[in-house]
């Protein structure tokens, strides 16, 4: 059977290939079209990419992005706190 | 004195074959590549010491409970036993983690330039080539691998370490260990496999392409669009649903801004904990009857040409989309379409500021970065559902 | 060809069903509640992500597992396949959320002022007349309810989403889907459903009744009231020993104090983890046969009805104290005893400060409002007793 | 069977409701007693209940409140310093 | 009225027995000693908890599941059923914490001082000694114990509560309440258990010994460590392997560096969620038939007799060395080789502080304290081994 | 069968004993010429033991040792941003 072999190889590159390129060529469409509609039905405020981004590619993100600004505020009132001693 | 021998039989020294012995070795490289050299060491720290304990000889990792004949547990099972047969044959562990991959990924450079996408769909080209090339060499009598041993070995070129556990996981679990280290070693080795490959198709004209600025992404998006996704799965391709629908709604409690403390934990505890147990469970299936034959030397052969073919598919894809479209892409964001993530995105933008030091392609990289993902998740679904009928 | 075919017989156009299209349409309908309406997301987004990976033809997300006969897996079954009967059908994951709330819980304000524990139990009235009203309509043929159903359409009364969900796991697991989702949505709707109620059954004098400052409660009595709670229920009602039992745990991990690290990860890590899965199993029950009928219509009604019902009884449990006793209380607070924690205390509070701006409520309405928690965790032992034996 | 349905319906209101206000009443005197007692025994500094109240009703309470002192305790440290610094 | 009955009939008054009783107030004991006396909290808390909740009669918490003929389920089993088989009958649960005890465990002061490995295998003559006196007690026909129950109670002079857990599970599961109590009721107990021997077994001056600064430790060391334990178990005592393996394998994620996720993780949310299950389902033990007898009285003495013979046998073996070498150790930190870490290293250094205010002894106990942990895991894979071969 | 149960005690003593004592023997050689072999071929910057042990003595560490690193350079850099406001 190694003819059949080759042949479902054959197929399996021809039917999941053409599926693949089919399947995302729509996704192509629909997201462009999603956008479309949507930011015409929310007007909305956009986020800045790039910053979230960079957090996407850091894996230790998430853990990193709920303290800072808990710290961040801490030490604000910490600083004002301060000075107002002085 | 009967005591003594009995130690001394059960002792790991008078049980150990040759090929425990190997594969223990091989356990220990695992663990210096991953340690020493960087690989993907969330994946091989686990798998590395996972093989290890499986060919302890006589520690029973890998023993099967024994139950009486009412039904009572006479002698409980091993670790790892539990953990493959639980998480692993199941394929939850790997859906868990797909789970947690989507909320960590930002479709946020996606969604601003969606025909990246193609560039995610084209690299995929090197998961179909490679089962050709499996197939061939079982032709050729050379090696032997049977269709759904050649599909497992195609998803290596996904990139994409999940996608490639429960592909092979369903397919042929036999082959999981090979498969999933080559997997993970091939994707820690993209800073070495793919720059050659990206500076061999084109010219330093095309690889100085600047791309214009993403736009901004609102928030309203960023939440369709995994629904977008889940929805076109479901009518069109069910078989994938399992990985995407996982992916997607990962990515959904992230982007709602509602449930971040389940994102949080999705991305986090719960992640971590699945990571650990996945790779022990991997390594469960690293013994030398599995390991050590001729067809793992063909598995990490056809893995790296796997790896080189989707690097290329995705930069001539680039190339071709160029020669159509007045917007142009910098054809190195094509190597990122195999996924990887976000090494190859990294490896795009290193070899970008190689031929300009002012073009940073990281954020136009990724794009193409996640959509590899999609695309293999797709190329599972489709491999899966063919195989299967074959 | 043949391929091509079997890819389109496999594709979700060429199976759905009317039947799941529409109740994906529900899914997607639940997660717009949850994100864009704010109602109770931390259930409603995976309840709803579940409804549609459940629907999904083809995807098998529900599918059992199969075996030779050997015992040999042959076909792993599907995610939400596991989850459901690992974890809703043993009701080993609406106890371990128990114990998570409870470790989330302050009896402070309770131990205070003690009598609040009476408009807890005036709130459970909802739970009761609605089975009569399940009853009434299954006597007069318009639906058709069995006593165990009954009792769970009641139990979403007590506005506790674990304890719905461990009722009906126990008495009518086909009615999970709509219970659960009926349970979540009216907790969501508290601040729309109760003001008018409470405005009706008050004068404006009553609302702007003040109330003594809560006396401050000390360490040891925080510590001995979940042993206290936990002993009574021990001695008295041992079906209510799970839901309570469980709670009393993670109360007194919370209170001990010298259990931070445990208390900590129920509260977050562990909670997390089984809120993701409980909300994707209860998905798994939101099939077209079970959702699409009359019999959720009118669970959906019943519902509302019990809010409405339970909401009124506290209130008029509290004016009923206040004709009897010298320390007045706020009757708005009684509003708080169907639990709905935190929501229904803070819809006390709002109303209170719109009768009168210095009137502050929360921390007096936190006292019926846990309250409320242990009532309708004693009504759901009841219930599970009286019907088991029915 | 429809009478028995009926009537099974009243026995739950009737046992049910009576079970829950039997328990709780039970439990307003256990309690008040329990707190009586308990504070004979151990003489014991209250702590404020707002704040805790408060933090009961804010879910993501759990991981702040570990994380505070020991930032306050740093910040406390870090202005020591560098107030003995100038 | 016959549903009074029935509720009655079901109440916890009418159906306690006495023994249920009394097990409820040891449960509430061991969360007196665990709140109020500080007795190892993190276990004691749960597992007298669920001493309480196994005992509650008609509540069901460790009852079996039912299935029907089809194998339907026609009643899900207790909470703490499912806990204890699947957690602690299969062994998942003690080598879960051992992995993260291996993430939190500092090797550091052991591998500048290698030589007090040798205290940490002298203090487990307490294990064999207990064993011999189990045995002699049987033997005079005081109490009835078999080899596998009194290898078990040896255990409980390793001081270290997932060896005693693990190897208890294994030789004699019914004598796990009354082990696990012991073992960390007596590791509490260690401030005042080993002063007085240490005091009566060292003259002062040698109770002054200062000790040589630890050198530094690099990196490398610290890493290849955990690796060359796990080829050393691998190759002589593989039935060590599952305990030390796991160890191991925590500690090497935690000095890799590389994959901190994972071991923080593996120290924080995974640690403290098995924790919590394993302490109920260690409470599921406890009931009246099993803990209620004289043999219980027998291993809370033999456990007492292990611990103060392990912590002689570690100081004496401290003067020992100290009479054959010249790098003098204080005798003190061999009381520290029983384990219970880190509370026995403590003790040491408050006594050698006592002897000396200037005498810092905390680091060069931390050696022994660690030692004494691999040390008990040897002697458990030593047992299992020839326990299971008589 | 007393009398088994007492050998298989003494046997159980002999053995268990005899090997964790030649187990543990052998690990101290073994790590001494593991940390002599380890620290030839690597030259390495060793790290500060004592604070190390400190933290592993506490069972909270872990959170602690992530957090605070963090949390020193946020101090840092607000406190170098107060001091060049002045
Ligand atoms: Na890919
Ligand atoms: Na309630
Ligand atoms: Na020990």
């Amino acid at each position: 059977m190694e003819s059949t072999l080759v042949s479902q190889g054959y197929d399996l590159l021809l039917y999941g290939m053409g599926t693949v390129f089919a399947f995302l060529t729509l996704l192509v469409g629909i997201t462009t079209l999603m956008s479309v509609v949507v930011n015409k039905l929310f007007v909305d405020v956009p986020e800045a990419t790039p910053s979230a981004v960079l957090n996407a590619s850091n894996g230790t993100a998430g853990a990193g992005s709920t303290v800072e600004p808990r710290i961040l505020k801490v030490i604000q009132a910490a600083i004002t706190q301060h000075r107002s001693k002085k | 004195m009967e005591n003594l021998i009995s130690l001394w039989a059960s002792s790991g020294l008078a049980q150990m074959q040759s090929g425990q012995l190997i594969m223990m070795l091989v356990g220990l490289g695992l663990l210096f590549l991953a340690i020493s050299k960087g690989f993907e060491p969330l994946l091989l720290v686990p798998i590395g010491f996972g093989t290890i304990l499986a060919n302890i000889p006589g520690a029973g990792f890998d023993a099967a409970p024994v139950y009486d004949a009412l039904g009572h547990l006479e002698s409980p099972g091993g670790l790892l036993y539990y953990i493959y047969h639980a998480g692993i044959e199941t394929g939850l562990f790997p859906l868990v983690i797909f789970m947690g991959v989507g909320a960590m990924t930002d479709f946020g450079p996606l969604l601003a330039n969606p025909k990246t996408l193609l560039l995610g769909a084209a690299a995929q080209v090197g998961i179909f080539t490679t089962i050709l090339g499996a197939v061939a060499l079982s032709h050729f009598g050379i090696l032997d691998f049977s269709i759904r041993e050649a599909a497992s070995i195609g998803i290596i070129g996904g990139a994409d370490g999940p996608t490639a556990i429960f592909v092979t996981s369903k397919l042929a679990p036999d082959l999981l260990g090979a498969i999933a280290v080559a997997a993970y070693s091939y994707m820690a080795l993209v800073p070495i496999i793919q720059p050659p490959i990206m500076r061999a198709l084109t010219t330093p004209a095309e690889r100085q392409i600047r791309m214009e600025q993403l736009r901004p992404v609102t928030k309203a998006e960023r939440i369709v669009f995994p629904l977008s996704l889940l929805v076109l799965v479901a009518l069109l391709l069910p078989d994938a649903a399992p990985l995407l629908g996982m992916f997607c709604f990962g990515n959904l409690m992230r982007e709602s801004g509602v449930v971040n403390r389940l994102s949080d934990t999705a991305q986090n505890a719960l992640i971590n904990i699945v990571t650990i147990f996945l790779g022990l469970g991997v390594g469960s299936k690293m013994s030398a009857e599995k390991f050590l034959n001729p067809e793992t030397m063909g598995i990490l052969a056809l893995g790296a040409v796997a790896f080189c073919i989707g690097t290329a598919s995705g930069v001539l894809m680039a190339k071709l989309m160029n020669s159509v479209s007045k917007h142009k892409v910098n054809p190195l964001i094509g190597a990122a379409g195999v996924s990887a993530v976000p090494m190859a995105a990294r490896v795009a933008n290193k070899v970008g500021l190689e031929a300009n030091s002012q073009n940073f392609l990281l954020m136009h990289a990724m794009g193409p970065n996640v959509a590899g993902v999609i695309g293999s998740a797709v190329a599972a679904g489709v491999m899966i559902n063919l195989v299967s009928g074959m």
